[in-house]
C-alpha cells in the first residue's frame, strides 16, 4: 500500500504547509484511514539488531529496540540523571557500596506474570554466567563476585551464589558493589540491566527473541521481525502506564546505506532516519526535517607514543589540525571542536574540561611549525591507520594535508573493521603511528572516558602508561562525592591534554547526532546524549 | 517448340561491399527445358552458385542484389516476386540441394521434422500423412529401414545418406525444377556415382528438369543434356553435352576438357582446374575486355581482346561461344597460314 | 543423459569438500576477532568463554571436520555474531530474496535481451540494429551502481508520485521493479549481444539456406531453425550469470536495502562470522554447480549431438 | 569431452558484433575470403589487415590509446596538484578551469580521473595477466597431459565454472586487511581463472590433434618443443582476445569492491573508489559519481570493441574458411 496520496490529503486537511514544502509525502504507513493523525510512524532502525536478548545485545540498534519493548529499572532524564521507572525508588548505603532498588508492584510481562526483583536477579546472573558467554558481562564487573563467577572454571554454582545481586523479596533488589560507584544507578539504565522472562528463556533457549516466542514488559510489543528488513512495534495496551503512550505503532525499516535512507525519507516512505551521509548535510540542513542533538562521544586521533616519542611532535601535530575546517567541510553536522577528551554534556564538564592549549579550534599552524622545529628527531614518515567506513577517509585526507605542512609524509592505511581492530591492539601494531577512533559513552560519568588511558585498559591503543594517571583513576573510583571526583577528572584531563599534558591522543570533535524527522513528529521526539529515543514519549502531532 | 521451363536473361547479380562492387554474375543467360538437365560448369568463384541462388532468390541481401535481368520460370519473372510469393515457389516448384550434406541439414532437428515441415508447408495434409509420405520418400531415395531412420538426427547418418535425405526433402513436393549445387563434391568417390545415378533416375521418374552445378566435367558427362560453361561471372560457352564434349570451342572449355583425366581419378580431381595457368580475374574490378584474355593462350595484340569484350555468338545452331578465338576458327586460320 | 547427471552429482561431493577446504584455509588466514564488533575491548575471561562456547579453541582439523560434518548434516551451526541465530536461519531468511532478485533479473535479461539481439541480427546493419546495439553496449558498460542510483533518483524520488515505486525495500511488487532492472540491465545487454552474434552466425549456416530453399515461411525459419540453434551459446552463458546474479548482487542489495544473501555475505566476512561465511560459500558453490548442471541438461535438449556423445 | 567445444565457442563469441558474413561460395574479390589474391603475409600481418578494416575496432583502439595517453601524461603536465586539499573549491561543477569539476576536497577531477585511470587500468591489466597465466598453466597441463589428470582437473573446473569471484575477492581483501594495488590484483584473480583455463585447454586439445603438431611429433620433436614452438604460439591469438574479454569484468569487479569500501587506500584513488566518494554526494554534486562511472563505461566499451575486432582478425575459424 502506498501512502503518498492519502498522506497528501491528510496534510491538506490538517492545513499543513510544511509537508508540502518538504516536497514529499508524510505521515506513517498503515493505521486507520480516518483521522489526520494516525499515531503510526515509520522509522529506520539503520541495521538489523544483532540480538534482542538484553544479556547479549551490545550495540545501539538493539538498545534502541530493547529500551522500548522492555521496562528498565531507571531511565535517564534530560540531564542524564536517573529517573525512577520500574524502580520507584532506590537507596544507597553510607559507604556507597550497596544499592537497593524498590520495584513498583504493577510491572507485568506480556505473559501476564508480574515483574519481580527475582527476575532481575536471575537475568543479571545469567548475563554474568560463563555459559552464556556474554560480551557485556563486564558491565556487571563492578558488582561484587561478578568477574570471579564469569571466569570460573569449576565450582561455578557456589560462585554464582556469591555474586552481590539479591532479591530480598518480590519488590526489593539489593546490589553489592566492589567499590562506591556513584554512576551505578545511571548504569542500570543500560540494556544489559534489563530483566528477561525466565520461563520463556528456559523454554525456547536461543530462539526466545523471535516474535512468536518473545515475552517483554515494556510499552511496546514486538509485532514483526523480518530479519534485515523490517522490525515493527505496537503499543502494548496492558502496560502499566499504557495510557501515557501515544504512538500506536512503530514500523521499522532497516536501511543501512545513508543515501538510500535519505531517498526513502524524501519519497515519504519513512518518517525518521539517522545515519545521514555527511555529503548530504549541506542540502538537508535547510529543510525543516533536519534536526540535530548533542552526543556524548568523542572522535579522536590517537598517537602510538612508542613510535612518535617526542611529546612536542605530538603537540605540534595536534595543533596543526584545523578542527573547525574538518567540521565545516567534511563532518558537516555542527559538531563541537574538542577542547578535551571528555565531551561537553558530561556531568562535571565545566570542572573537568582542560581547555587544552594543544587543541585550537581552527588550528595554529605557525605555532605548530615552531614546536615541530624544536623536535630533535622527528618521525617524518607517519602511518595513519583508519577503518574503511565512510567518513573517516575524508577526514584522514584532510589531516594528511594539514600535517604535510609540518613536513610530515603521511601514509593513510585503510583497513576493514575487524582487521583494523587487530592492528589497534592494545598494544597497537608497531607499524601504526596514528590511528582514528571514536568513543561513545556507555554510561554517564567521565570515568567511562578517562579510564581508557590507564596502563592496563583494553582500550588504550596508544601505549600511553603513566602510573600517576592510574593512581588518580583509582582514587576517583573510590570518591563518591561528585565535586571531588570531578576535580580528579580535571587532573586526569590535564595529564592528557593540559599545558604539560602528554598528548597521547588528539581529540577532533565531540559528536552530534543528526537525523531527519517528519515535522509532524519532530517536536515530541527527543534523542538523549546516549543516542537513545524513548518512543513511549513520542507523539505524532500537527506540524507547527 | 514450347517455351523453356526456365529462362534466365542477362542476369546480373552484384555484391555491394565496402571495397566496391563485385560483379559476381554479370549478364548470364541460359534456359532449361522441361525434363532436361542443364549442366553449369566452372571453377570455384566463377559465379555459378550465385546464379543458382539468384534464380530462387536466396542470395544474401545485403550485400548482394540482382541489378538486372529476368528469371522467367513457367511464364513468371521470379525477380519481380515478393518474398512471400517466392517462398511459395521454393520447395514446391523449384527445389535445391547443396554441396555439403553435413551442414545442410539442421543438426538439432530430426529427419522427420525437417521432412514433414517441408511437406506440410506446401501440401495441406495431416502430420500423420506427411510422415507417411516422408517414409515413402526416404525409401524411394534408397534409405534402408526408413521408418526407423526418420526418427534419427542428421548426425546419425553418413554423408551419402544425408545427401539422400536432402534429395528426399527436395523431391517431397514434386518440383518441376531441381537445382543441385555440387551435389557430389563432398561425398566419397564410391558414393558420388550412386548419388548421381539416383538423381538421374529420379529426374526421369518424376519428369523434372534439373540444373546440375559442378566444376567436375565428369559429372557433366554423366548427367547433362545441355552444358553451360561459366567463367568470371559470364557464360563463355553453351551447347549440348554431346556437341560440347565432341567439339569444344572456347579455349577455356578446351582447357577444362584437356585437364579432364581419362578415368574417374579422385586423387587428381583437386588439381584439375588449376591446371590452367594463371588465376581468374577479380570480379571487384574486372578487365574491360575479354575476361579470359590474361590466361588465354591465343590472345594477342591485334585481336583487341583486351579492349573489346567478345559477345556471345552462335557458331553453330545451339552452340554459343564468347571468344575471338574459338577452336573452329583457329583451325581455319591455321589452315590459311601454316606456321 | 542420466549417467551424465549422476556423474555430475557425484563430482559435486569432492568439489564441495574442496570449496569448504579453500574457504576454511582462506578464513583461517584472516586476522580479526568475531566477538569484537566495536572498539570496546573484551576482557580476557569473556573472550575465553566465547571461544570455548564456539569451539574456536579446538585444533584446526577438529574445526574443519566439524564444518564438513555440519555441511553433511545440513546443520551449519550457530552464527558467531548474531547470537540468537543459526546459519540455517540466516540462509533460510536471506536466501529467498536473493534468489528471487536473481531470478527476476535473469528473467528480465532473457525476456528483453534475446528479442533485442534477435531484432538486431535480423535487421543487421540497419537502424534497429544500431539502436539495439547502442542500448546493449551502454547497458553492458555502465556500472550497476550508477544505474541503480539514477533509477532511484528519477523514478522513486523525482517522479515518485507518477511511478509509484519505492526507493528501497523488498516487499511489494513495486519495490522489486527497480532492483530487477538495475541488476538485470548488464546481463540483458550481454544476452542481446550474445544473441545477435549467435543469430548472425546461425543465419550463415547452410541449413538455414536449406530451410529457406524448402520454401518455409520466414517466421518458421527464424523461430524453429535459427533461434533454437542460436540459443545454445546463450544457455551456456546463462548458467554462470545466474550464479553471479544470485550471489553477486551485493551492491544492488546494499543500495536498495534488500535483505539478501549478497549483502549479508559482506557483513559476515567483515564481522569474521566464520560459520556464516563458510555456510554461505558452500551454498554459493552449490548454486553454481546446480546452475551448471541445469545448463548442461538444457544444452543436451537443445543440441541432440551432445546427448549421446557422452 | 562433454560440452567444451560449444561452451568454448560461447565464450569467444558473446561479443561478436561485426563479423563479415560467410557467403555461399564466394565470388572472387569479396573481402577476406577464398579467392582473394594470396598475400604472402604472416598470420599477424594478416590479422592486422583484418583489424584495421573494422571501423568500430579501429575507433575503439584509438580511443583506448587516447585514454592511456591521457592517464599517463596528463598528471605530469596538469596545473593542479591532485592531492592538495582546498575546501574553498570543493565540489565545483565542471567548468573551463576544471573540465570534470572538483571533488569534495577541491581537487581537480580531470587530474584525479587520470590518476584513478592509472590505478584502475593497471589493476585491470595486471589481474588479467595473472588470470591468464594461471589459466594457461592449468589449461596447458590438463590439455597436454590428458588422460586421468585432464579428466580430474576438468571435472573440478566443470563444477567451479562460473563460480562468482567476488565473494572470494572479499575474503582475500579481508585477509590483507584492505585494498592496495597488489592486494586488489590478487583478490580479483584468485577465483577468476576457471574460464580461461577451460579455453586454453580446449585450444590445446584442438591444436594437439592438428596435422602439423602430429607431424612435428612424428618426426621426433620433443613435447616441450612442440609446446613451445607450435601450441602456445597458436594459442596466443586466443589469449590476446581473452585479455580484452576479461578486462571489463575485472574493471567492474574492482569498481564493485571499491564501491563497498574495499578499495585502495586514499589519497590514491581508482575509478571505483572515486565513484564511491561520489555516490553519497550525488544529490548535490552528481558529477563526482558520473565522471568515474563514465570513465569505467568508456574503458569497457573500448575493450569490448577491441576484443571484437581482435577476434574477427585472429579467430582461427574465420581464417580456415
Amino acid at each position: 500500500m502506498r501512502i503518498t496520496t492519502r498522506a497528501l490529503v491528510a496534510a491538506v486537511v490538517a492545513g499543513s504547509f510544511a509537508v508540502l514544502a518538504a516536497g514529499c509525502g508524510g505521515g506513517g504507513a498503515g493505521g486507520d484511514e480516518g483521522g489526520p493523525i494516525d499515531q503510526v510512524i515509520t522509522i529506520n532502525w539503520g541495521t538489523e539488531p544483532p540480538s534482542l536478548d538484553p544479556g547479549l545485545a551490545t550495540d545501539t540498534t538493539s538498545a534502541d529496540v530493547l529500551l522500548n519493548i522492555m521496562d528498565p529499572l531507571v531511565k535517564l532524564g534530560d540531564d542524564l540523571e536517573p529517573v525512577p521507572n520500574l524502580a520507584e525508588s532506590w537507596d544507597i548505603s553510607e559507604d556507597g557500596k550497596t544499592v537497593t532498588f524498590h520495584l513498583r508492584a504493577d510491572g507485568r510481562w506480556t505473559s501476564g506474570d508480574p515483574v519481580t526483583a527475582h527476575d532481575f536477579e536471575w537475568s543479571w546472573k545469567r548475563t554474568i554466567s560463563p555459559d552464556l558467554a556474554a560480551d557485556y558481562a563486564y558491565q556487571f564487573f563492578g558488582i561484587a563476585g561478578a568477574s570471579e563467577y564469569n571466569s570460573c572454571k569449576s565450582g561455578c554454582a557456589a560462585m554464582r551464589d556469591e555474586v552481590g545481586i539479591r532479591a530480598l523479596d518480590d519488590s526489593t533488589l539489593q546490589v553489592t558493589l566492589t567499590s562506591p560507584q556513584p554512576w551505578f544507578v545511571q548504569q542500570a539504565a543500560h540494556t544489559s540491566f534489563l530483566a528477561v522472562h525466565r520461563p520463556t528463556v528456559e523454554q525456547f533457549g536461543d530462539n526466545w527473541t523471535e516474535p512468536t516466542n518473545i515475552v517483554t514488559n515494556g510499552p511496546f510489543e514486538l509485532a514483526r521481525w523480518d530479519h534485515n528488513s523490517r522490525l515493527d512495534l505496537v503499543r502494548w495496551d496492558d502496560w502499566r502506564d499504557a495510557g501515557s503512550v501515544k504512538l500506536e505503532r512503530i514500523n521499522g525499516r532497516m536501511i543501512s546505506e545513508g543515501t538510500t535512507a535519505v531517498q526513502a525519507f524524501e519519497a515519504g516512505e519513512i518518517d525518521m532516519t539517522a545515519g545521514l551521509p555527511p555529503e548530504e548535510l549541506p542540502r538537508l540542513k535547510d529543510t525543516e526535517a533536519y534536526s540535530q542533538y548533542p552526543g556524548l562521544g568523542t572522535y579522536y586521533y590517537g598517537f602510538n607514543v612508542e613510535q612518535i616519542t617526542d611529546v612536542k611532535q605530538r603537540r605540534a601535530m595536534s595543533m596543526a589540525i584545523d578542527r573547525q575546517s574538518i567540521i565545516d567541510n567534511i563532518a558537516q553536522a555542527d559538531q563541537l571542536p574538542a577542547t578535551g577528551f571528555t565531551p561537553e554534556g558530561m556531568p562535571g564538564f565545566d570542572t573537568l574540561n582542560p581547555d587544552s592549549p594543544w587543541l585550537p579550534a581552527s588550528g595554529d599552524i605557525d605555532q605548530a611549525k615552531e614546536l615541530m622545529a624544536e623536535v630533535a628527531n622527528p618521525k617524518t614518515d607517519v602511518t595513519l591507520l583508519i577503518n574503511d567506513s565512510p567518513g573517516h577517509r575524508e577526514i584522514a585526507v584532510a589531516v594528511q594535508a594539514m600535517w604535510k605542512q609540518l613536513g610530515l609524509d603521511v601514509t593513510i592505511r585503510q583497513q576493514e573493521w575487524a582487521q583494523f581492530l587487530e592492528f589497534l591492539g592494545p598494544p597497537p601494531d608497531a607499524s601504526v603511528d596514528v590511528y582514528r577512533l571514536g568513543w561513545i559513552g556507555d554510561y554517564v560519568d567521565a570515568m567511562n572516558f578517562l579510564e581508557l588511558w590507564t596502563c592496563k585498559s583494553g582500550n588504550n591503543n596508544s601505549n600511553y602508561c603513566d602510573p600517576e594517571y592510574d593512581a588518580l583513576v583509582a582514587e576517583a573510583r573510590q570518591t563518591a562525592d561528585n565535586d571531588d571526583r570531578y576535580e580528579l577528572y580535571g587532573e586526569l584531563e590535564d595529564k592528557l591534554l593540559g599545558e604539560d599534558g602528554a598528548v597521547p591522543i588528539t581529540p577532533i570533535y565531540w559528536y552530534t547526532y543528526v537525523q531527519l524527522e517528519r515535522p509532524t513528529i519532530k517536536d515530541s521526539l527527543n534523542v538523549n546524549l546516549l543516542n537513545q529515543t524513548d518512543y513511549s514519549k513520542v507523539e505524532e502531532v500537527e506540524a507547527g | 517448340m514450347s517455351a523453356p521451363l526456365l529462362e534466365v536473361r542477362d542476369l546480373r547479380t552484384h555484391f555491394f561491399t565496402r571495397e566496391g562492387v563485385v560483379r559476381a554474375v554479370d549478364g548470364v543467360s541460359l534456359s532449361v527445358d522441361r525434363g532436361r538437365t542443364l549442366g553449369l560448369v566452372g571453377e570455384s568463384g566463377c559465379g555459378k552458385s550465385v546464379t543458382a541462388l539468384s534464380i530462387i532468390g536466396l542470395i544474401p541481401k545485403p550485400p548482394a542484389r540482382i541489378v538486372g535481368g529476368e528469371v522467367i520460370f513457367d511464364g513468371r519473372d521470379l525477380t519481380k516476386l515478393s518474398e512471400r510469393e517466392l517462398e511459395d515457389v521454393r520447395g514446391e516448384r523449384i527445389a535445391m540441394i547443396f554441396q555439403d550434406p553435413m551442414t545442410s541439414l539442421n543438426p538439432t532437428l530430426t529427419i522427420e521434422t525437417q521432412l514433414v515441415e517441408t511437406i506440410r508447408r506446401h501440401n495441406d495434409v495431416s502430420k500423420r500423412e506427411a510422415r507417411r509420405r516422408g517414409i515413402e520418400l526416404l525409401d524411394e531415395v534408397g534409405i534402408p529401414n526408413p521408418d526407423a531412420r526418420i526418427r534419427d538426427y542428421p548426425h546419425h547418418l553418413s554423408g551419402g545418406m544425408r545427401q539422400r535425405v536432402m534429395i528426399a526433402i527436395a523431391l517431397s513436393c514434386e518440383p518441376d525444377l531441381l537445382i543441385a549445387d555440387e551435389p557430389t563434391t563432398a561425398l566419397d568417390v564410391t558414393v558420388q556415382a550412386q548419388v548421381l545415378d539416383l538423381l538421374d533416375e529420379l529426374r526421369r521418374e518424376h519428369d523434372m528438369a534439373m540444373i546440375v552445378i559442378t566444376h567436375d566435367m565428369g559429372v557433366i558427362a554423366e548427367v547433362a543434356d545441355q552444358v553451360a560453361v561459366m567463367y568470371a561471372g559470364q557464360i563463355v560457352e553453351q551447347a549440348s553435352a554431346v556437341e560440347l564434349f565432341a567439339r569444344p570451342e572456347h579455349p577455356y572449355t578446351e582447357a577444362l576438357l584437356g585437364a579432364l583425366p581419362q578415368l574417374e581419378d579422385a586423387a587428381s580431381r583437386a588439381g584439375r582446374l588449376t591446371a590452367i595457368p594463371g588465376r581468374p580475374p577479380s570480379l571487384l574490378d574486372p578487365p574491360e575486355g575479354c575476361r579470359f584474355a590474361a590466361r588465354c593462350p591465343y590472345a594477342g595484340e591485334p585481336d583487341g581482346c583486351a579492349e573489346h569484350p567478345p559477345e556471345l555468338r552462335e557458331l553453330r545452331p545451339g552452340h554459343l561461344v564468347r571468344s575471338e578465338h574459338p577452336a573452329s576458327e583457329r583451325a581455319r586460320s591455321r589452315e590459311g597460314a601454316p606456321a | 543423459m542420466t549417467r551424465l547427471i549422476v556423474r555430475r552429482v557425484l563430482w559435486t561431493v569432492p568439489v564441495i569438500l574442496l570449496v569448504i577446504l579453500m574457504t576454511f584455509v582462506l578464513m583461517r588466514q584472516i586476522e580479526g576477532n568475531p566477538f569484537r564488533h566495536s572498539e570496546r575491548a573484551i576482557p580476557e575471561s569473556i573472550q575465553q568463554n566465547l571461544e570455548e562456547k564456539y569451539g574456536l579453541d579446538d585444533p584446526w582439523y577438529v574445526q574443519y571436520l566439524r564444518y564438513v560434518k555440519g555441511v553433511v548434516t545440513l546443520d551449519l551451526g550457530p552464527s558467531l555474531v548474531l547470537r540468537n541465530r543459526d546459519v540455517n536461519d540466516i540462509v533460510r531468511e536471506h536466501f529467498p530474496p536473493s534468489l528471487e532478485l536473481g531470478a527476476l533479473a535473469m528473467a528480465f535479461a532473457l525476456v528483453f535481451g534475446i528479442p533485442l539481439g534477435l531484432l538486431a541480427a535480423l535487421r543487421a546493419n540497419k537502424w534497429p540494429d544500431y539502436t539495439a546495439m547502442v542500448v546493449a553496449n551502454v547497458g553492458f558498460a555502465v556500472p550497476s551502481f550508477l544505474v541503480a542510483t539514477l533509477l532511484i533518483y528519477f523514478f522513486a524520488v523525482r517522479w515518485g508520485d507518477v511511478f509509484d515505486v519505492p526507493t528501497s525495500g523488498w516487499e511489494s511488487w513495486q519495490s522489486k521493479v527497480l532492483p530487477t532492472i538495475a541488476l538485470g540491465l548488464g546481463p540483458m545487454a550481454y544476452f542481446a549481444r550474445l544473441t545477435r552474434g549467435s543469430v548472425l552466425e546461425t543465419l550463415q549456416q547452410d541449413y538455414i539456406r536449406t530451410a529457406r530453399a524448402k520454401g518455409l515461411r520466414r517466421r518458421r525459419v527464424v523461430v524453429v531453425h535459427t533461434l533454437r540453434n542460436s540459443l545454445i551459446p546463450v544457455v551456456t552463458a546463462a548458467g554462470p550469470i545466474l550464479g553471479f546474479l544470485i550471489t553477486g548482487s551485493f551492491v544492488i542489495e546494499q543500495i536498495f536495502a534488500i535483505p539478501g544473501i549478497g549483502r549479508y555475505y559482506v557483513t559476515a566476512v567483515t564481522a569474521r562470522d566464520y560459520s556464516v561465511v563458510m555456510g554461505l560459500t558452500v551454498l554459493l558453490a552449490l548454486i553454481v554447480i546446480v546452475a551448471n548442471m541445469v545448463v548442461d541438461i538444457l544444452y543436451g535438449i537443445l543440441d541432440p549431438r551432445t546427448r549421446e556423445a557422452r | 569431452m562433454s560440452t567444451t567445444p560449444h561452451q568454448r565457442r560461447a565464450l569467444l563469441s558473446p561479443l561478436r558484433l561485426r563479423r563479415e558474413r560467410r557467403y555461399p561460395e564466394l565470388p572472387n574479390g569479396v573481402p577476406g575470403e577464398a579467392g582473394t589474391p594470396v598475400r604472402a603475409s604472416s598470420l599477424w600481418r594478416d590479422a592486422w589487415y583484418r583489424y584495421i578494416r573494422n571501423r568500430a575496432a579501429v575507433i575503439a583502439g584509438v580511443a583506448f590509446l587516447a585514454l592511456l595517453a591521457y592517464c599517463l601524461v596528463w598528471p605530469l603536465v596538469s596545473p593542479y596538484d591532485p592531492y592538495e586539499v582546498d575546501f574553498s573549491q570543493a565540489s565545483e561543477s565542471p567548468s573551463l578551469a576544471h573540465p570534470f569539476g572538483t571533488d569534495q576536497f577541491g581537487r581537480d577531477l580531470f587530474t584525479r580521473t587520470a590518476l584513478g585511470g592509472r590505478v584502475s587500468i593497471g589493476i585491470g591489466f595486471a589481474a588479467t595477466l595473472v588470470i591468464l597465466s594461471i589459466g594457461v598453466a592449468y589449461g596447458a597441463i590438463a590439455g597436454f597431459l590428458g588422460g586421468f589428470v585432464d579428466n580430474t582437473l576438468m571435472r573440478i573446473l566443470d563444477a567451479l565454472y562460473g563460480l562468482p569471484y567476488l565473494p572470494f575477492a572479499i575474503i582475500v581483501l579481508a585477509i590483507f586487511g584492505g585494498g592496495n594495488f597488489w592486494t586488489m590484483v590478487v583478490a580479483l584473480s584468485i577465483a577468476s581463472w576457471f574460464t580461461t583455463a577451460r579455453i586454453v585447454r580446449g585450444q590445446i586439445i584442438t591444436l594437439k590433434e592438428n596435422d602439423y603438431v602430429r607431424a612435428a611429433h612424428a618426426v621426433g620433436a620433443r613435447w616441450l618443443r612442440v609446446l613451445g614452438r607450435h601450441l602456445l604460439p597458436n594459442t596466443l591469438g586466443v589469449l590476446v582476445i581473452a585479455v580484452f574479454l576479461e578486462l571489463p569484468g575485472v574493471i567492474l569487479g574492482e569498481a564493485f569492491l571499491s564501491f563497498i569500501g574495499l578499495g585502495i587506500s586514499p589519497p590514491d584513488a581508482s575509478w571505483g573508489s572515486m565513484a564511491q566518494d561520489g555516490y553519497r554526494a550525488y544529490r548535490t554534486s552528481p558529477h563526482i559519481i558520473i565522471v568515474p562511472s563514465v570513465a569505467i563505461a568508456y574503458l569497457i566499451l573500448c575493450a569490448n570493441f577491441i576484443a571484437d575486432g581482435l577476434r574477427d582478425a585472429l579467430d582461427p575459424r574465420t581464417r580456415e574458411t
